[in-house]
């Protein structure tokens, strides 16, 4: 039960580390209570074996998991989730023997088989992809078709030697390695950016194969720990496909992406590189949740979006959290002189807390999360840096100083100055897209649930 | 046919248990900031290394004599132990993220 | 029975005591309705419009000579009280603790009066209570009118020429016609405080968004929802709490009054000159003596680089409004006191008790107020 | 360099072109700053203000006879003019195009001329535009002007004594100064509707809360966020479109104007025969011809019970404020202009090309404008 | 699993219907399927029996649900609660003697005998209390010893019977009679207020009879069926104390509650007759959510609150469910003329939503819901009926004709004029206690979720 | 003791989805809105009817001699069907209320 316990408080930010560890104290008590409640005979040797299998990995697996650099996580999960695919699969191997005959057993076994290679070679390949080894998407013509026939080839194989009862291992060891194939056919053409994805998928498949092993062996942890990361595994890959805004068929079939960057094609001109990084409202909120100092860039579009209400809400609610709170005013945000103040002194907003342009610029390099809300021109570094600009010498607010940059707005389209904003591409800067009173009151229920 | 069948009410317990377990792991997933979602594939991931037990119990259960058994046996006890503890080190590390700021 | 409507004689007061839309109803009540010429023209109510509704227009002669009921909003000056008759029946604000000479002349000639300013503040004589419905304006245009003579102006702004900081209104008296100040001013942008005598209105101020500067007063209790005479240490207390925002003050509003006594005085000369330069006091007490000792009646005073007015006329300057607001006040309080358009003489009624001053020539010795 | 600040000497103007806070910077940059005694009297800006700062009094005199830079808001006069030296600076807003015969007079004298007016509306010389931070002024003190003008108050207001209708404002041309007045009535509660020729300014009269009626423009388009003559069909159609409104607004605030022509001509003396009883227009391009046909420059016009001001005093009137921001203008300008407190004369850069009207003695053909 | 979802969705209004149905449904199957797979010699006079059983219990079942008024409701819960204890209690009493011997097997039967005759017993004691057959809660002396005492016996007994292997019917009966006065005594004391938190107890009890059948037979549909309720009972029941603002054990134990009308002592004069009734933010966000025309009557404690932002969006939250909402300004609500206007007008409520008293009164019939937020005075009918109160003969809002009222204040303290309100008496009236802002925050986000 | 054990060990599964089950009512359950608290019970209620599973299954086993076991069976069956089938009508009927008038 811990498991679920654990995976329960890993849904939530405050809890997730607990979670965490609860699950590890589960999972040690259930390997311990394995081996001590064993009945039968077992020679010494295998007892040392075992051990020595246990502590390897588990020193190998703590300095990999230490060492590694916090980017290269991700890459890192893929490779834990291919060995877990692997010890499934290689159990499917070795018990095969004992259960020859059986037809429902052994259908048990060759679909451990099967599923755990699929994942453990599918793992690597997203591993493989994402340290960069491999760059390229690869791309067989009539992929489709050949992958589909594969997996079917398989199955069908499969569904024969469970049902014939053989005892050739030969089969099993062509079934295995099949399934490899196919498991490097299906992840090999898939984008960068979509690797979370797979990842995600082959992680529930692996949870599958641990079930299997659990139905086989009457082993309850098994099952239950199994079957818990298939479901939620499978939850999880929608999940991550609906934040992406992309269904799984697309993932899986569709996408030719390119390396995976979404680039900024949505009406805005083609003229400035890099790519734009959308986010969105929850991974907003949990980025401001967890900040000390916010400043708000209230500009025209949260005059258009009439989004004053709003955005005072969300700055009570973030100033309740112990997190300080203030606008910055440019001088000339909005449409007339003092629009800004006339809309947020509507809503009752205290003075103190709008600062002005010169007073608030140096401090943003020591603030958390700069949100900018509608406005654009007013945040342009253009106006520093290009001097063909037609806001050149324009002073503007320096939110670029910052450690992360929100910005809300409805579409890549420019400002009143009808220019490029070379801020969204920034490393450091998210794009939430939509009307800002609309994203503001999802950012305060969102905020009001941690 | 009736192999399945038979197959089914022997172990009508644990297909109860699979369809629950089923129902807790959507459950429980259900709606979690996209944020969570590396660290929750991470936590899953070190999870599903419940596949060692599996894996001790092939070798616990290995005739002596079957080398080849115990060789892979122990490549997938390694293997397990790998996931299961690299898991959860690096599901730790990346919720390290998360903590408060003091 | 017959309304004359009579025209205001008092210099710079725009209203008029009943207005069409008023009369029309008087008329469906069964009263006819006689309008003095040009009487609403001040207020935007032409003849025409009068007309329109079934009043007479006449002249002020004929309405002394055949009205049975005389209406207007301001006392009436001598040359009217001169032609009362015996049995008509006037209504108006007579102030008649300040005019006591008045009410001799009305007792005089045998004429009834009823006095609108003698109203109680009792919740079921809301709708007629007309120095609520008037203080209400008031409250609103002293602020327009302190928004108009200022050099600054309210909201704060930051903008490519430099940010203007919000003006600074501190109101004294949180009454009717100070809650509204305060509501207008807050809605302007400006930063409001406040502060009054009575504790209980520092909820009030707060709940209109002002600052309330609490000046501890002592148990000195208010009564029946009014002020009493502040003590000479309390003065001394409310200077000291007050002070240090009155002298970053931009635009003071005095509303302060203690009724039928003189204004309490709030701010002192010496105060005055260390006020801002440039900064405006608009005095709505001016008319019992000023909150302000600079102030004048009808005056604007510049002295010490500070602007003092002193002035009553804030609703009689939205007149319209103010009309129509006094108007049916009016027209409620004869509902009240009329049954299918006679008169009840209901004297054991709190409202006609206290509001009806000469009876049939006899001035009555009306209740409570000392 | 010697800065030497002028009195204003047009009637009615209250402001000062240089405030005790920005001669203290410009001291601080290294220029010597001479004020004109009484300069920011009425402004509430006094002497000792400006000493304290480190700035000297001196007479008009003493100034022209030793500044190298002479700075004033409006025009200079002809008697001041007569005064000029050669080589010295003048920067004013001179309002060159309608003012030619001044500029010969300075060239004649030898002397050199900015005029601020001239300011090209691009976005790095915002805060050197006197216009928009002027205008901005204007707007919200033509609405205070009105509420204090008008005979109703702007908000809803539901009494005991019945129920006040919040006033109804319509604002024609939604510049600088129209929307600050949109904001500026829309916060006291009124229902505000505006019109614009330029079809771009529907949203941002809507992001303050206002009613834009929209009239089709057939394409005529705005030239640099200005906008052009309208055609008489578009005169016609915008009658048509707003004359519903017009009929029923308590307030009309007229603020369209085209840079260096009459300010069309919205409001015929037909139309205000249609309006309320009682009404008011605040005519802010009087100065320019006038939106409304009666209106009259600085004059209050009644005419068929219509309460007509023409009036551009709007900002003089709030002269703090609009000194301030003046001053910060022409600082910023100053400090654009200059290099270690000597003129840079970098013609090439547009700002200096299209304000620099008179350059040491001849009169610059100075671009686009035509 | 039927249950599963079927209950789940119970827990949404929207689906709580279907949920119900798919419940039923489930149900059906489970018996039918039941007595179709029997396997085992049955004589058929046995299968009329069980077909003559359900019919009449069917048939029964429905008379008595269809034809109950709607308030009697709470009384028929437990009634049919009460049935299923017995019937619980019964199989463990016929079992009985097939077990005998098995310890653990008849600690199943006989906890199954206790607890359901518990809940037989209990039941039927609260049906009788909110039926008023019972009107005044008994209280034998000393009662919490005896009661506890009465319940360490039984237990003790019981783990001897299953202990001992006896087979002695008799010593079952006692037991069974044992548990049953248990039952009784148990209830009776406990007001009448508190009855549905018994029932809910009463009802798990019942639950978790079901599940020790379930155990005892291995048959997984009463095992599940039973723990389902068994445990979700229980939350029930923490959630209904909670709601209520009291503890379990002070619901059971401490409660001398004299017939459940919680009387308006905080603070008012006890002048007034009658009592008043609470609710919850979420009884009223439902409330609301299923209005047509809901009406909102602003007053002093909204100005007080600040609350007027909130009221403005929980206003268009209403509207944008298509519900019909206005505002009913009363000419002297707050504390200076056009008080309320000024408070709204900043928050840009549209001018045609306000309401005039004359206008609005004749509309409160047909309104489902009025919303009194911090006013008093302004809705107090007094003014019209009682002619010593300061307040006779001021018209008011007359709230008192629409079918529901929920009155928010912070406590039962008279307003301006210093008086009681007897609107909050009203049967049509809950009061829902608490700052006006944080209650309507509360209902914008409950109402949210609907 | 042992009993007690082995009693454990066979019935694992058994425990296993009571855990499993109990954790499933309490999900579900978590935050439900007061005025759903009633008809909530009312529907638990009528799902704990399963009893009558039980009771039909004493009856198919009870010795056909047996009368008294016989008789009580048979009410037992008609009291659960009673809590079955009026637990769920009633539960329907608290549920019309919160219909969406039209
Ligand atoms: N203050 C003055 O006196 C004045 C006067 C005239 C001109 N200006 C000029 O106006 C500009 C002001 O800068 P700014 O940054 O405030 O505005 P801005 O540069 O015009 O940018 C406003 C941004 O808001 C976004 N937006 C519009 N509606 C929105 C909605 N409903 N929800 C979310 N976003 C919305 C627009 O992007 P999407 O369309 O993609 O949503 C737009 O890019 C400056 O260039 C200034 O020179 C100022
Ligand atoms: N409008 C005027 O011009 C004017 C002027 C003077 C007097 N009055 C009088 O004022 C009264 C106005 O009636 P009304 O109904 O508006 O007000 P009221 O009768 O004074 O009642 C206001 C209620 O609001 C509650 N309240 C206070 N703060 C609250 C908060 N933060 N959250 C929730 N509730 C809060 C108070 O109850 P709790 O303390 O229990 O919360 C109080 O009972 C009339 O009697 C009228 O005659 C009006
Ligand atoms: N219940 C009703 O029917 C009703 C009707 C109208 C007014 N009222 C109430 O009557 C009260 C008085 O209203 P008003 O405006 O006519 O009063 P007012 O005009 O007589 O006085 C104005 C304010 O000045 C204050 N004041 C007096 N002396 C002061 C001093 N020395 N320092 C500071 N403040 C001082 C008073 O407390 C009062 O608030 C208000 O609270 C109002 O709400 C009640
Ligand atoms: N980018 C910048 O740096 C900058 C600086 C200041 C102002 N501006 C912009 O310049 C524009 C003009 O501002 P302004 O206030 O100085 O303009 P203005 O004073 O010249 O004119 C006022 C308004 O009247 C309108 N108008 C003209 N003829 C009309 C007609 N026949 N009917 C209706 N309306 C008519 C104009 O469109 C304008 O909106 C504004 O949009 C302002 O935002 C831009």
């Amino acid at each position: 039960m811990t498991y679920i316990l654990g995976l329960k408080m890993l849904g939530k930010p405050e809890t997730a580390r607990k979670g965490n560890l609860i699950a590890a104290a589960g999972m040690t008590m259930a390997i311990l209570g394995t081996i001590f409640f064993y009945q039968g005979e077992v020679p010494s040797f295998i007892y040392i074996l075992i051990a020595t299998a246990i502590v390897i990995g588990t020193i190998l697996g703590w300095m990999i998991a230490k060492k590694v650099a916090m980017t290269k996580m991700p890459e890192l999960v893929s490779l834990f989730n291919g060995m877990g695919g692997a010890s499934a699969a290689l159990i499917g191997l070795i018990e095969f023997e004992h259960y020859t005959g059986k037809t429902m057993s052994i259908a048990t076994i060759v679909a451990g088989i099967i599923i755990g290679s699929i994942s453990f070679s599918g793992s690597m390949i997203a591993w493989a992809k994402l340290n960069g080894t491999l760059k390229k998407p690869l791309r067989l013509p009539k992929y489709n078709i050949l992958n589909n026939l594969i997996i079917i080839v398989l199955i069908l194989f499969a569904t024969f030697i469970a049902w014939s009862g053989t005892d050739s291992q030969l089969f099993l060891y062509v079934l295995f390695f099949g399934a490899l194939a196919y498991g490097v056919l299906f992840v090999l053409p898939i984008g960068g950016a979509d690797m979370p994805v797979v990842i995600s998928l082959l992680n529930s498949f692996t949870g599958l194969a641990a079930a299997l092993g659990g139905f086989l062996y009457g082993n309850m942890v098994m099952l239950t720990g199994g079957i818990l990361v298939g479901s939620a595994g499978t939850i999880l890959t929608f999940a991550m496909c609906d934040a992406m805004n992309r269904s799984l068929v697309n993932v899986i079939f569709g996408s030719f992406g390119s390396s995976g960057d979404v680039s900024a094609s949505d009406g805005a001109s083609e003229t400035m590189k890099g790519s734009i990084k959308k986010t969105t409202v929850s991974d907003a909120a949990i980025l401001m949740n967890y900040s000390q100092r916010i400043i708000i860039v209230p500009g025209y579009g949260l005059a258009v979006a009439q989004a004053q209400h709003a955005i005072h809400e969300l700055e009570q609610l973030l100033a309740s959290k112990g997190i300080e709170v203030k606008y910055a005013i440019h001088p000339v945000a909005g449409r007339m002189p003092g629009h800004m103040n006339v809309l947020l002194a509507e809503t009752n907003v205290d003075y103190d807390k709008l600062a002005e342009m010169e007073d608030v610029n140096p401090e943003f390099k020591n603030t958390d999360v700069v949100f900018v809300v509608g406005a654009n021109d007013v945040v342009n570094p253009a106006a520093h840096t290009n001097p063909s600009s037609p806001i050149f010498g324009m002073p503007i607010l320096e939110v670029e100083n910052a450690k992360n940059i929100i910005i809300n707005k409805r579409s890549m389209n420019p400002g009143y100055a009808g220019i490029e904003n070379e801020l969204f591409y920034n490393q450091k800067t998210s794009m939430l897209f939509g009307d800002a009173k609309s994203v503001i009151q999802s950012l305060i229920s969102e905020l009001k649930g941690m | 046919m009736t192999q399945l069948i038979e197959f089914i009410s022997d172990n009508i317990q644990m297909i109860y248990i699979v369809v629950l377990m089923i129902f807790v792991g959507v459950e429980i997933i259900g709606h979690v900031p996209a944020v969570l979602h590396t660290p929750l594939m991470s936590g899953a991931n070190a999870i599903h290394g419940v596949v060692i037990i599996g894996a001790i119990l092939v070798l616990l259960g290995v005739n002596p004599e079957n080398y080849l058994g115990q060789a892979l046996g122990f490549v997938a006890v390694l293997l397990g132990t790998l996931n299961v503890v690299g898991g959860f080190v690096v599901t730790d590390r990346m919720l390290e993220m998360f903590k408060k700021k003091k | 029975m017959i309304i004359g409507v009579l025209k205001e004689t008092q210099k710079g007061d725009n209203r008029v005591a009943i207005t069409p839309k008023i009369a029309k109803q008087l008329i469906e009540k069964g009263f006819d309705v006689r309008v003095e010429e040009d009487a609403g023209a001040n207020s935007s109510y032409k003849n025409s419009d009068y007309s329109k509704a079934g009043a007479s227009i006449r002249t002020k002669e004929d309405l002394f000579k055949n009205s049975d009921i005389l209406i207007k909003i301001n006392p009436f000056d001598n040359k009217e009280l001169e032609k009362l008759k015996k049995g008509q029946i006037v209504i108006a604000q007579l102030f008649h603790k300040s005019h006591p000479n008045d009410m001799k002349i009305i007792a005089e000639r045998g004429a009834t009066a009823y006095s609108m300013d003698a109203m109680p503040r009792i919740s079921r004589a809301q709708d007629m209570d007309v120095l609520s419905s008037q203080n209400n304006l008031a409250g609103y245009k002293a602020v327009i009118k302190g928004a108009y003579e200022m050099t600054k102006i309210f909201p704060l702004m930051m903008t490519a020429a430099g940010t203007i900081s919000p003006a600074r209104v501190l109101v004294y008296g949180v009454g009717v016609a100070g809650l509204q100040a305060i509501a207008t001013a807050k809605r302007l942008g400006a930063i409001v405080e406040a502060t009054d005598i009575r504790t209980e209105t520092k909820e009030q101020a707060e709940s209109l968004g002002a600052k309330f500067i609490l000046v501890d007063n002592n148990g000195e209790e208010s009564e029946g929802g009014y002020a009493k005479v502040a003590s000479e240490d309390y003065a001394r207390r409310q200077k000291e709490a007050v002070d240090k925002s009155l002298f970053k003050a931009d635009l003071v509003i005095t509303t302060a009054m203690v009724p039928g006594r003189r204004s309490p005085l709030l701010i002192t000369e010496e105060q005055v000159k260390q006020m801002q330069n440039g900064a405006v006091i608009i005095d709505l007490a001016a008319a019992q003596g000023g909150n302000c000792e600079l102030s004048v009646m009808n005056k604007t005073v510049v002295k010490h680089g500070v602007k003092i007015i002193g002035t009553t006329i804030a609703p009689e300057s939205v007149s319209t409004n103010a009309s129509d607001l006094y108007a049916k006040n009016t027209f409620n309080y004869l509902v009240h006191l009329t049954e299918g358009n006679q008169f009840k003489w209901d004297l054991e009624d709190q409202i006609t008790d206290e509001t009806l001053i000469v009876y049939n020539g006899t001035i009555r010795q009306n209740g409570k107020t000392s």
